[in-house]
């Protein structure tokens, strides 16, 4: 299966608790700073100790996804060896603690260190172990130990000496440890890269980069994985951007928080997953009915319910659809990696004013909480379009004016609060031209109509779907949000097959005429979810009037590997 | 900025109709609180541009066709929420928020006792009719025990909410209790209200003659009587708590309970230091120094 | 447009709150007692007072539906007149007060009565008018008195004989009024029809009825129209029939009461309407992955958010098909007449149980609130069905019980809290076969298609969908739910085309193998719904492959009426 | 009936006990309560079989993997109706709910309130840590002002929620407060809960070692007293409200606030008096009688 090697994965394992995550991170930002591309996975279950936790990483000059298999294990205890030992490539390496791991298989090349002996010599805590075991990673790899040891200084630069004296030891004890008693080089080596202007970061802090570009000025949400390290992110990073930060008593006051301060003229987001969207679906339509813009992140996890609350899946898509009672226009975006996230949360705000709808970043666990490196975003390339907002004198001039005026695009000027003249109802019933309520059958009919019409309106704006590989294939997957990844990596490692790709990042309004014709063109179709029921894929039954010929999905609650995509590839070109 | 044109200078109360006249029932106590409000604005002499207005969905979020001002007519049991965001974004508006005690104690209580302890600056009006009336009439938290309606054929059995003893208990800082029938004083405490620096809350006792006829005015002006008068000082909370253990079958207290000026919620986001949120200008935002954690 | 006199339509109008729809009904009483079959429409603002109401009823040897244009108008004040004067028949008649109401139109039979006048004589309250003008319609077409009279006796058999006395001499007042000035006989008269064992009730009503009959122990809703009939039918029949009705403070508490109902053996029920079913869409997730069964009763009204409270849509059926995050089976019943909701909502009860699954009740304003004769519900035919139940002896000579055990069907059997050893985790998140929360991958798919199998199995047991009309024909309707009604009324006015009408109840899941072979060859198809975007169009295309030629969409808050079908139909005839 | 074959006679606390073996954190206070309810479920003698446990989530709604009964866990802030839910079935059944702060005082308080005021015959004990400790450490509305976390760097804001002193303005009938780390007198509390008639609410005070280090064991044995050792009786409402006001920060009151009894919503419907609901048999339902209206 594995073809030459271009990537090297890492992964480190132990039990819930015990700082994985912090030391992979820390691992995936030395490689981001030494050149390579990173990309890195996490798996932990939903307990804040007791359970097992792993963190990998994939880094190599070019990387769309993390893969498999692993290629140097970590592993802080015996379970991590044990579950861990299938995902291992044949030449992999093992570094353990001998007094704590016994790896029992002869084939691997083992690189027993003694973490705790060493926490134990340089007066650390046992969460220092992960510190020793970062040290040894880059020995083993043949890095030199720099990187990690400027980032350990600036990390603890506020905390006192010894702490940092220690930790900066532990990691040289582990690197020399390695250096002294392994001379034989490991299979997999790093190189020197040149530098590069580059970032590490997750999916979230995209996003929440993207919407502090936007002029975001309002961000409502109550904690809820995946949906929480945004809300923790805007805490930070907005009290330094002016931005109001709330944590409210439950999901239905956030979005209506947000409403209300969309209403009032500030852009305004709010962030959660699927189970606190459940309860926004009432305010979805309140937005829809009142024409408020306004920004809905949503990371997807695994449900029905609580599900498997730190997993990810791509479930959600018909749901954000069809939320609420009646029908009224939203748009779905869904970013299929960090540097999407960026630029297309910014987009989703300029899309919310001009079209006055709700609409949402549909993201998932795996995106929201992957780290990868990405070229340092530009700025430059966000621009703040805020739609039409009827101004003092423009109300005076003309003399009178209309929110929901019936126009041929749909629409209509918005009135800020304060605006003199511009006074008006927002009425969650159907309402005139004014905005007072009414129950006359022509009004209905053409406040409907109107509302309709801002979707066709977007859909003539909306960016194409991105086709990858050569024009024409045999085989042409589509997927849509984070299984971009995945299967980028798996047709970079196709090349020479005849497979292309088209990427969806605007899944509704679904589809331009252009995607359409694409579709229906395409020799045979193989749509990637990771759902169990094929949700884009009924999109395209409906909307494109094809039937899809194959369907890949995926509904554990991990990503798509690209070694499957491959292998599902291959079947399928070969059954042809 | 030029004066609104459409204003008399000074405001009247007329300058805050609009073109659709009340549909309430003949005889209603929204009538009453419809011309306090509107008394309370000229009073204050908000200019219906500068005032959110903020309803929830009953015969009392019906009172969104009948106001002049920026107006957000919101979901059932939501209003509170909306006002907030409002406030959030533009800490300068003064925004009122007005439901029943369906919308507010059911349906939205959570947000009243959260929306309290918030202590965000902004007034809330309740059309306490002790029943809900649009639906055509059910049991409300506030029903009184043993009321007959629809779902509740042989009496309502829960212990009757008290929004006064709640407020208190959650931290309220400006607790009053107003009755329809009685609109110069409802009107006062509008003003008080909105004059308050932090979440005022009013509670107004409002006959609904469709729903619940034993309530009636007579029955409230028999009991009613005014804290001012009794040398009562809103200043104590458990004797605020207290006051609101008179059980309104009895004696109905009208006044504010309690009164006292602690930091807001926009205070603790440093809001008023600042220029309104809603008219930051977008242009000049510079994340750059915000990619430094990630390189 | 009008095809030869088998019905007789008669409206009453007023302002709102002077009884109106009391009047109306009564009125449909006395001729379902004559024998007729009625069926009744009412108008009326989300107002308490001050709008405008109005009541119609179409009498007939067969109804379906309610028919315009409108044959008698009962005018109690002037905006009735003009508002109505468009629906009305050539050969119309209008009945009112002198005093109150100028008929300016000469081609209509006009009818002034005194009502005021004949109110006060009585020493009736105003609201008295409507008896006297039932008095005089009754005279009009030619029937007698007796039957109101009987009526009223009964109705106010508890009020006192002075009342009931003024109301006999109001109606009296108003008949013979009529019988002495108007001698030559209306252009509409009925005749004496054979005595039938009938019912004459809404839609709320046959719903609760059936679910009382299925044995519903628990039935909880938060008011909200057109959903509230409903509440108020439980709390008065429930306390006969040991139903505990409740009302809670929300629709959240509302589902996840019924669920912890469900979960402890009682068959439950919630009833509401769109937006309170937005509250509910995280607990029907709830229900999804506990496999708690439950009914849900939804009665459509037009959004999106309060939009128009007291008018009909059929705007949610594709929200309830995809509402909560994850996916999960449900089924969607749709009854399209007040006889279906009865039958169909004791089925309801079945279906939840035997697959454990929330199962909807998808009603609509027109249907739920809508009054027509039916022949008196057969008990017999209601069939309780429990599906599997463990009990303690089953457990114990199994000696273990697992809740969530993998089967071939997807059903695994419940056991109620008090049977011993049955102990078990219904558990919201993701769980193995005993219930105890996992993350494993292969337990987690292993539990999503057994759920998603569940399905399946239900697909097998739905009745299929009824084919009104001939077999073979040029054009086939396809409706689902109330729209029934005006499309079975209009085929009957266009017998000799070739044209036939196939009905939905069961909407979900969908297709049976037998309905997609008849959707696949029907020559034409025309999707008839009430909403804006074709949901049950969009359905056929995404699960059937076929585009329909021709949709017929309508989402002013109004029910189509037969001759607007009529008229599409002949359109799309002439045209091919 | 047989009597449960698993079982040992009497009950042991281990009867209790399911394969897996609870994932707190060392030092949770979570394991006080685990161990305190499955005391108080000894010496009430209930068998798994007859008691309903319902759980929220949260690390306090991890419990229900822990602990063998009929265990429903539902979603975050709905346990309560749930539990009502299966009383309203049957009513013979022994119904505790347990939740976390954030999952009763944030999403979950309207629920709260309002099961209060119905007074069902359940037993709700909270897991209050002053923090959400699942989602990694933000503040709850019970967190203490100036309380620092994720959501709240510069210090919680808000009024911080008062649980006992809102259960006593919601009409609760008995109303107790606990101390994960005092075991005997929790289950004590427990058990008198559970045969309290009537909604019975025990707020337990909860170290969280890894998210809320500060208000540790110790930190809360220097503050904690006893009610029943200080001549205090539960019997006043008035005086019950006044104790909850004494701040956590300062002293900590353990024991029963308030007792009464009072119908429950299980007498309101009669259910006592009966079968239960979920026991009915459904054979000989006769509707005929209910047609006659529409005849
Ligand atoms: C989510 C939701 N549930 C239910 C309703 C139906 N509804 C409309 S008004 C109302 C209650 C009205 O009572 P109250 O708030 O006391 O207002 P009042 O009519 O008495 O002024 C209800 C339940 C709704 N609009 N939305
Ligand atoms: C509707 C919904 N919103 C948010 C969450 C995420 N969530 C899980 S536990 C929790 C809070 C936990 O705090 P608390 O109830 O105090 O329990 P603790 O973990 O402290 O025991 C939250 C917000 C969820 N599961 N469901
Ligand atoms: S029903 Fe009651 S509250 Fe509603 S308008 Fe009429 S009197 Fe007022
Ligand atoms: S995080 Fe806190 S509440 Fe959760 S298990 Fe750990 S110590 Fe207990
Ligand atoms: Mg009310
Ligand atoms: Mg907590």
């Amino acid at each position: 299966m594995q073809t030459e090697i271009k990537t090297i994965t890492i992964k480190i394992g132990g039990e819930a608790g015990f700082g994985i995550k912090v030391a992979g991170a820390t691992l995936g930002k030395v490689f981001s700073r030494l050149g390579y591309d990173v990309f890195d996975y996490t798996e932990y279950p939903s307990l804040i100790r007791g359970g097992h936790n792993t963190f990998e990483i994939t880094i190599g000059e070019k990387v769309s996804h993390h893969v498999r298999p692993v290629n140097l294990l970590v592993a802080l205890n015996q379970q991590t060896f044990n579950d861990h030992l299938r995902e291992l490539s044949d030449d992999a390496g093992v570094i353990f603690d001998p007094v704590k791991v016994t790896p029992n298989s002869k084939n691997l090349r083992q690189f027993g260190v003694p973490f705790t002996q060493i926490t134990k010599e340089v007066g650390g805590s046992d969460l220092m172990k992960n510190t020793v075991a970062l040290g040894a990673v880059l020995a083993v790899l043949g890095g030199n130990v720099e990187g990690l040891l400027d980032l350990i200084r600036s990390t603890f630069a506020k905390k006192s000496e010894s702490i940092i004296g220690s930790n900066i030891n532990a990691a040289r004890g582990g690197y020399d440890f390695i250096k002294n008693n392994y001379k034989e080089p490991f299979a997999y080596q790093i190189s020197l890269k040149p530098a590069r202007d580059h970032l590490y970061l997750t999916g979230n802090e995209a996003v929440g980069l993207g919407a502090i570009a936007a002029g975001c000025g309002l961000y409502v949400a109550y904690p809820m994985t995946p949906s929480s390290s945004l809300l923790e992110f805007m805490v930070k990073a907005g009290s330094k951007s002016s931005v109001v930060v709330r944590q409210p008593e439950d999901e239905i006051s956030a979005l209506n928080l947000a409403i209300g301060g969309g209403f009032a003229g500030v852009r305004a987001m709010v962030g959660t997953s699927g189970g606190g969207f459940s309860l926004m679906v009432e305010a979805l339509g309140l937005a829809g009915i009142t024409e408020t813009p306004v920004v809905i992140f949503e990371g997807q996890r695994p449900g029905p319910a609580t599900g498997l609350p730190t997993w990810s899946e791509q479930g959600d898509l018909r749901f954000l659809l069809h939320a609420a009672q009646g029908e009224f226009p939203r748009m779905i975006i869904a970013p299929g990696d960090v540097e999407e996230c960026f630029y297309h949360t910014a987009e989703a705000f300029n899309f919310a004013e001009k079209y006055q709808m709700p609409v949402f970043i549909l993201s998932d666990k795996n995106l929201a909480e992957g780290g990868r490196t990405v070229s340092t975003f530009d700025q430059k390339k966000i621009k703040i379009e805020r739609g039409e907002i009827a101004t003092d004198e423009q109300i005076a001039s003309a003399g009178k004016y209309l929110r929901y005026k019936i126009t041929d695009s749909g629409i209509s000027s918005r009135a800020f609060p304060g605006t003199i003249g511009g006074e008006h109802d927002a009425n969650s019933d159907e309402h005139d031209e004014a905005g007072y309520s009414t129950e006359d059958a022509h009004m209905r009919t053409q406040q409907m109509d109107k509302r309709l019409r801002k979707l066709d309106a977007a859909l003539k704006e909306v960016p194409e779907p991105v086709l990858y590989g050569p024009a024409n294939a045999s085989l042409t997957l589509v997927s849509w949000g984070s299984t971009k990844g995945p299967i980028l990596q798996a047709i970079e490692e196709m090349k020479g097959m005849s497979v292309n790709f088209l990427h969806f990042i605007y899944v509704w309004p679904f589809p331009t005429p252009k995607t359409k014709e694409i579709l229906l063109k395409a020799k045979k179709l193989m749509v990637v979810e990771n759902n169990a029921t094929g949700q884009f894929d009924s999109l395209i039954k409906e909307k494109v009037g094809r039937v899809p010929e194959v369907r890949c999905l995926k509904y554990d609650g991990r990503p798509f590997w690209p070694h499957e995509i491959i292998k599902e590839v291959r079947q399928v070109l070969e059954n042809k | 900025m030029p004066y609104h044109p459409e204003l008399t200078n000074p405001l009247k109360v007329e300058d805050f109709n609009t073109g659709v006249f009340p549909t309430w029932c003949p005889g209603c106590g929204d009538f009453g609180i419809w011309a306090a409000l509107k008394n309370a604005l000229v009073k204050l002499n908000l200019p219906p541009h500068k005032v959110v207005l903020v309803f929830g969905i009953g015969c009392s979020g019906n009172f969104n066709n009948f106001v002049k001002a920026y107006v957000f007519h919101g979901l059932h049991g939501r209003a509170l929420p909306v006002g907030a965001g409002v406030k959030l974004a533009n800490h300068e508006l003064d925004v009122i928020v007005i439901g029943g005690d369906g919308d507010g104690y059911a349906e939205g209580l959570n947000h009243f006792i959260q929306t309290i302890r918030s202590n965000v600056n902004l007034t809330y009006i309740v059309h306490d009719n002790h029943v809900y009336s649009l639906t055509t009439g059910q049991a409300s938290p506030t029903s009184p025990t043993g009321f007959k309606s629809k779902t509740t054929p042989t009496g309502a059995f829960e212990y009757p909410f008290n929004p006064l003893a709640m407020a208190v208990s959650a931290g309220g800082s400006f607790i009053a209790r107003g009755f329809a029938g009685d609109i110069p004083h409802l009107a006062d405490l509008i003003v008080a209200g909105v004059r308050h620096k932090g979440f005022s809350f009013i509670d107004v006792m409002q006959p609904c003659p469709t729903f619940n006829p034993e309530l009636s005015y007579d029955w409230y002006r028999k009991r009613i009587y005014k804290l001012e008068t009794e040398g009562y000082a809103p200043d104590n909370r458990f004797k605020a708590w207290e006051k609101a253990q008179e059980p309104i079958s009895e004696k109905i207290a009208l006044g504010v309970f309690y009164q006292e000026e602690r930091p807001t919620l926009e205070d603790y986001y440093s809001l008023p230091q600042r220029k309104p949120q809603a008219q930051r200008s977008l242009d000049k935002i510079d994340i750059n120094p915000l990619f430094e954690p990630y390189k």
